[in-house]
């Protein structure tokens, strides 16, 4: 049981799938790393923002996930 | 008709299949005898061109719980007797609800506002995305500078 | 159940008993199939402490066609494709409608803008008078001036 | 078939009845005399307006309602 990253909204159709498991522990750095160059770079924008175990964080390069959680990829919102 | 029951003051659902709009607001006013003034705002894919259909994903963890906190805001800053907010997941076809919300309270100006909050937070800061199936594929579509600035207005 | 029939683009009513609200709404969301946003209000009569009832009088020669005036003037300027109003007349009891008034239009800001304009207009500018009889008899129920201020704010 | 001059609301419970029959012609002076002095005294308030024959007068004073019209005495409203 590693650590389960979540492709929400477009960031889904970028990734290719719907979610991939990465060994944890997890930080920033390696979270870039594992969703490759494209995701990457979304990732570095203000407007994307990152969920850890269900709860968005305030700010995302101080990620430190465990096995056994979800990190969510959150692109931009358009409901309603 | 069959009367709906819904959680008072605040009913918040997620729906992944149609929703009856008449019988929602029925129960929803017959809920809220108390109030002087009931508001509502519903939102249906609108027959554009070229739409074939629309699809809303949510994220499990988030989206509920952030439209609860959303609806329990609504209520106490515009001093709301009852609150409604319902929201499609899923696929949809034109002229299908996507959105119904309903307020209620002592006073028009109230209800009226906080339809108008509860809506602006719905469009632009939950959990939701959305996209559309045109004739030449499915389209994400991003929020709009409009839905930013309506946003803006309740800071 | 029985599907209401509405009149389109505007429907305009003096009602002089019960309006079945969650029938009208459902029926008027189904007459703007093409609408993006639909917002409707209900105003009620609200139980406060002493009313016991409440009376609203008309001018036959004046307040219907009033009524649709202001339907029109709100189709106009706020780019509708439908409009509802309608108003109770006689005598109703506290938890009673006294006024629905229901907004279609594609883009949510505008039906949301209608209603209030039908509702401030409907409140100090239409041909109504209102009285409530309380434990010491009738009163009449003079406009507030904030009824006024808020029909400035559409001049 | 004279005029026919119409209490609405308020003005109503200050006249005392619903309706009153006068016979024409009636102008804006013979009016407030057929009122007597409690309603000429509301006529004289700008907040309330007459209208004849179906329709509000933009200036009342010029009022000159024949025999068969319907002389519509109208306070400040207060719908919804």
């Amino acid at each position: 049981m590693g650590v389960r990253i979540l492709f929400l909204g477009p960031l889904r159709d970028l990734a290719g799938e719907q979610e991939r498991e990465v060994p944890g522990p997890l930080d920033w750095a390696g979270l870039l790393e594992a969703v490759g160059p494209a995701i990457a770079e979304q990732l570095n924008e203000e407007r994307v923002n990152v969920a850890c175990d269900g709860k968005v964080m305030a700010d995302k390069t101080v990620l430190a996930a465990r096995d056994g959680d979800e990190v969510a990829l959150l692109p931009p919102v358009s409901g309603g | 008709m069959a009367r709906l029951s819904l959680s008072a003051p605040l009913d918040v659902r997620l729906l992944d299949k149609g929703l009856s709009v008449g019988e929602a607001l029925a129960a929803f006013n017959a809920a809220h005898g108390e109030a002087g003034g009931i508001v509502s705002f519903l939102g249906k894919v609108r027959p554009d061109g070229d739409v074939k259909a629309l699809e809303l994903s949510h994220y499990e963890k988030l989206t509920l719980a952030g439209m609860k906190d959303l609806a329990q805001a609504a209520y106490d800053r515009f001093n709301l007797v009852g609150a409604l907010a319902w929201h499609r997941i899923g696929m949809m076809r034109p002229g299908e609800p996507i959105v119904l919300v309903a307020t209620a309270a002592r006073h028009r100006r109230n209800a009226f506002e906080a339809a108008d909050y509860l809506m602006d937070h719905l469009k632009s800061a939950a959990w939701f995305w959305k996209r559309e199936r045109r004739s030449d594929g499915w389209h994400w579509i991003e929020p709009r500078d409009r839905d930013r600035i309506d946003l803006e207005r309740w800071k």
